[in-house]
């Protein structure tokens, strides 16, 4: 074990596979001098300029040329910086790295795994906040990834990494900083795609949360007069762990959907769809969800507040449903 | 900047290597022949999706695809017929496909659109334009990385250079040196739009120039000269030469889609154009050359009775088995749903 | 009342807003020889070349460059020939188009249409069937519309081309040879924004849906056998029309939703979460969704059907319900 | 093509219009003043988001937008702060939108990578790099459209022309002979990257032209050279002449961001280039034509005061109400909902 940041353990995992498995590089913009986020730092030193490739300015084309490297055998990590740029990149990851297996009946894979920081963080305003995991969920071919602890950063990239299948995977820009213990190790760590992580038992409430809201359901986990809330990291999105979500619901028959991104059509409404249709008679309380209101995110941090889901808001949301 | 070709003699046509002049008929017979037959089993309604005929432009697909070896890779567009048969795949399987049969070179799964042949090199046909840019890039990033000598070839239209993807591929093969050839196919046309209505600037010769990569133009109707022009990019490139481009100047002599009847060109350019068809341009070479014209009606017949057997093999052939559509979807997590239609 | 197409009423539409307004114009590809489809034959003839505009195939700078018209006053409508085209453009309509607004503090507007086809029609595959109509309703600042008749894509079109807000316009592929009366009129026949349709009425099970599905719930609904069916067509995705449904699942007690999409993270999810969570103890069912299988749409007829919801699925997925 | 600028003699500095000069003198020692606060107010925790400043480049602000009516138009990207002042915003406003602020010019929604003043014909700043080119176009194409004589300006960075919007803008720009002046601003990085080492062949100059859209290359350091070349381009563009393409080499002096210590760059590259500082220059010149050293202080002086009155103004300003965050989303059903913070 070793005590990581969230942006270390990344950077960990990545040099770990990159040792691992010479078909793995990485791209982007800015990685030769470590990345925007530093998430890079001293790997084109210790793997050189090639598999830490400095590329230009060209999301669209960063991520159609993974997809055609991947096509033909390496393993491309892809930076896309803020996943708001990857924006730019849709087409290439959507209709070209999503598809292409099927579409070529199986003759190729395209497995890489590209990179999309989320979230809010120091008003960042409008264009450098989103968190669009539920677009990606909603793509047949995607698997979507987002950790919210150092030990997950590192597990869950390894994994992605190790994936066939292309990977969104989403880390969140204000749990960088966030220490933790990591069990970095030359071929272990690993945690499963698809598998959920129970933070905290409870009886009375389900919180399924994932990326920086899992911070949040914790601390209002332990506010004092909160209910007995189980709280439940989802990791990864797509596929989501429906048995830890329904066994758990089923013991507290009360489920509330935490997350980030705007709440309306947020990947809240999968998840509260699947559980009401799935324990209609033993929910004791109907499925809630909190999300960010349909605002874009504001930059002045009075407003970019209104967006932001609070400890205090989502205790006083599970205590209203008990 | 390496010398254009332009300025080079014309290969000299007395002399021509007459075995590979007869390979460049064939094939192109043979890509004539796929697509009258897939036209006509469009029209019989055995194809269901659409299809984009490359009747006019075989001369390019055989041209450049005959200087690569198996190994090698390229991309294709919509219209990726003629790319695919001659970079050797199965006729058989490419048929099955448009009708969307197990037997399909993609499981009945992509049609016409999305032909592909892993096995021959070929990476696929693209339903958005000037996708396969980016990926031919990626595929040749990826031969570089790995010390592969395989090269990979592009290929792409003229309405594509009014795409984004270009400027970055471009850009990218050059920035990174790159073995990949991009060819484009100048037909005038972009759907119903006459590309040069549309296009600012002298063309794609001057964009790819400006973003460090070498163009050279050729006739794309004549075979033996694209051979020829194919030949020494492709040299270079293998040689590290970075990436290059052709620029081949060719027709689109039958609508954009089989469906189209294109009432937006009068029908005297376009019957002007028949007489520039590359497949007579060859055949007249030939005959030129003593060819017997009874040899070379052979290679058509034989083409089109390939072309028929295909037809028959794919009318022949099972539809897919319904569960196959949940194959190949992605490993994670693709246990089958408990109620098929009733999706998760 | 005047007997059209779904795609004719459109171009009358588009007409008559056009000869309403000098400032609407249309831009895309093809135009000027009536479109891919033909939706806009004859324009060209009667608005000219620059309000009827052929552009390159460049459809970032189509999104944009209607971005930047719509900031200075004019107002585009954008087609994007397939909607999975319009994935070569999704900063532009996302990140500029829907944000601009409101990140310059409401100092410009962006009165701008852009006309997506989407669904599945007639084997064409993985990159020409896709309908996303989800991922709009979760970006703040769009509207999100998708007509299910002839009258509708008329009166929602000059509605939407009427509104200062950017409008993703969802027409189904497969609806355009659809007839019906359509009242035609200068300045008449127009249908609001956000609200539904009351198909046909019922009393066991609600069934909300929208786009082609429309048709398929109506044959559902007179499948011999079926329980007493009501629909409802929602008309505009975002906003949808959450009084209309919550007031018919009030008295049916049973609500099914159907889309074409992908039923995984599909806008079917938002709205069964929203009636889970206002008419829980109403509820005499649990809110069941029907979509499509998370699989890209394969080619093959007989595979391609894999993902098409019939008639008899929903009539079965209804009856199941009672 | 028209002739380039390069070939021209320099503009006659003897014979100068002074109270031009001193204008941009002004300009530019606002810019540099309200940066320099900027800087400051971020140091001190005032500013929260990033702050990206165009220390060394503001000749090419001032002497293109001394070329624009207050009814034109420009766009910008992320490092904005000099076109919008440049353009006639009102420099209060400005500070007070990078404090988050009630009063700022987007009423604290946007910070500085979303400034814009409306009023002034500033489109907007972007966070998307090259996202104001089709955006400019656009803008230009309605004028077109409208009859309207307006223009449009759109400034962007040399990391920016390897975006496919860059090569699909100008391409539409031309093709539609659109009243559009595009300004690359050459400051040879992109973020921390050397712009060259990712860039193909010869650069944006050619790129441009490439593109049908003539290119003038200008010393962006030098705000007398930028104004001259500036007025003819705009000559142009306004004379119907359609899209034209001012490439200004510059050099960013400070880091990306303000937060940034550039160390991937060596310090004496830096200082070298501070003697190249477009300011220093311009005073150097006015000095040079008897202009008094105090007074030049004088000008500087009142920028300084006036940027320093700006963050006072800024400070002091109110934060946005709460509920401002609802507003100016969109017109159709924005109603508030029930809880704030349970999103709907
Ligand atoms: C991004 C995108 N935009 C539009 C289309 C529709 N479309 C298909 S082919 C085509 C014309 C392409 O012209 P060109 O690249 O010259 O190829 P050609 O058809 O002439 O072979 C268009 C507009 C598409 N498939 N993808
Ligand atoms: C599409 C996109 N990719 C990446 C970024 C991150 N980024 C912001 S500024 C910048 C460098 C831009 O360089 P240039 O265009 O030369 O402008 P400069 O910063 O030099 O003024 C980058 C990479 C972004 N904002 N948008
Ligand atoms: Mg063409
Ligand atoms: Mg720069």
């Amino acid at each position: 074990m070793t005590e990581l940041t969230y942006l270390d353990a990344s950077r960990e995992a990545l040099a770990g596979e990159m040792r691992r498995d010479p078909r793995v590089w990485a791209l982007g913009e800015d990685l030769g001098r470590g990345g925007v986020f530093g998430q890079y730092r001293g790997l084109a030193e210790e793997f050189g300029p090639a598999r830490i490739a400095d590329t230009p300015i060209s999301e669209a084309t960063i991520m159609g040329a993974a997809v055609g490297a991947a096509l033909v055998g390496s393993r491309p990590v892809v930076e896309m910086r803020f996943s708001d740029f990857a924006l730019c990149a849709v087409d290439e990851l959507v209709n070209q790295a999503a598809k292409a297996r099927y579409m070529f009946g199986g003759q190729g894979r395209v497995p890489l795994v590209v990179r999309q920081p989320i979230g809010m963080w120091r008003s960042s305003a409008a264009q450098h906040s989103q968190s669009l995991e539920a677009w990606y969920a909603h793509i047949p071919g995607l698997v979507v990834v987002a950790p919210a602890t150092p030990a997950d950063n590192y597990g869950l990239l390894r994994s992605a990494i190790r994936c066939d299948d292309p990977v969104v995977y989403m880390e969140h820009k204000d749990l960088w900083p966030l220490t933790g213990e990591v069990p970095v190790a030359a071929d272990g760590g690993l945690v499963p795609l698809g598998r959920g992580r129970l933070v905290r038992p409870g009886h009375d409430v389900t919180i399924v949360t994932w990326s920086r809201m899992v911070q949040v359901a914790e601390a209002a986990a332990a506010e004092p007069g909160a209910p007995s809330i189980e709280v439940i990291d989802l990791r990864t999105l797509w596929p989501w762990d429906r048995a830890m979500v329904l066994d758990s619901v089923r013991r507290t028959g009360r489920c509330l959907v935490v997350h980030e991104a705007v709440q309306a059509g947020g990947f809240g409404g999968e998840i509260a769809a699947t559980v009401g249709e799935e324990l209609f008679g033993v929910l004791k309380a109907p499925v809630r969800r909190l999300g960010a209101p349909r605002i874009p995110v504001a930059y002045a941090p009075v407003l970019e507040a209104t967006s932001r889901i609070t400890a205090g808001q989502v205790a006083a949301a599970a205590a209203r449903m008990v | 900047m390496p010398a254009s070709l332009v300025d080079r003699p014309q290969p000299d046509r007395a002399n021509i290597d007459r075995a590979r002049v007869l390979g460049h008929f064939r094939t192109m017979a043979r890509i004539r022949a796929f697509e009258e037959a897939a036209d006509q089993a469009l029209k019989d309604g055995h194809v269901k999706g659409a299809v984009h005929l490359s009747i006019g432009q075989e001369g390019v697909a055989s041209g450049v695809c005959a200087n690569l070896d198996r190994g090698d890779f390229i991309t294709s567009n919509h219209r990726g017929h003629g790319h695919t048969l001659a970079k050797g795949a199965d006729m058989t399987a490419m048929m099955a496909e448009l009708f969307g049969r197990a037997t399909g070179a993609c499981q009945g799964k992509g049609g016409s659109m999305h032909i592909a042949d892993f096995q021959v090199g070929m990476l696929g046909a693209n339903g958005v334009v000037g996708a396969g840019i980016p990926i031919a890039v990626g595929a040749a990033h990826a031969m570089k990385l790995a010390g592969d000598p395989r090269i990979v070839v592009c290929f792409f239209g003229d309405g594509a250079i009014n795409r984004g993807p270009f400027l970055e591929g471009l850009n990218w093969a050059k920035a990174f040196d790159l073995p990949v050839l991009f060819v484009c196919e100048d037909n005038g046309f972009a759907a119903t739009t006459r590309t040069r209505a549309v296009t600012a600037g002298p063309g794609p010769a001057a964009r790819s120039e400006s973003l460090g990569v070498p163009s050279t133009p050729v006739d794309g109707n004549d075979v033996v000269a694209v051979d020829a022009a194919a030949a020494e990019l492709v040299a270079r490139v293998r040689a590290g030469g970075g990436p290059q481009f052709l620029h081949a100047r060719t027709y689109r002599l039958r609508g954009h889609t089989a469906a189209d009847p294109a009432p937006y060109r009068p029908a005297a350019e376009v019957e002007e154009r028949w007489l520039d068809d590359p497949i007579r341009r060859c055949r007249d070479l030939l005959a030129l050359q003593g060819m017997a014209e009874a040899e070379l009606d052979r290679v058509r017949a034989d083409a089109v009775a390939e072309a028929a057997a295909a037809v028959a093999d794919g009318l022949a052939a099972p539809h897919p088995d319904p569960a196959l559509a949940w194959t190949d979807v992605q490993d994670v997590d693709m246990a089958e749903p408990a109620t098929v239609g009733a999706g998760r």
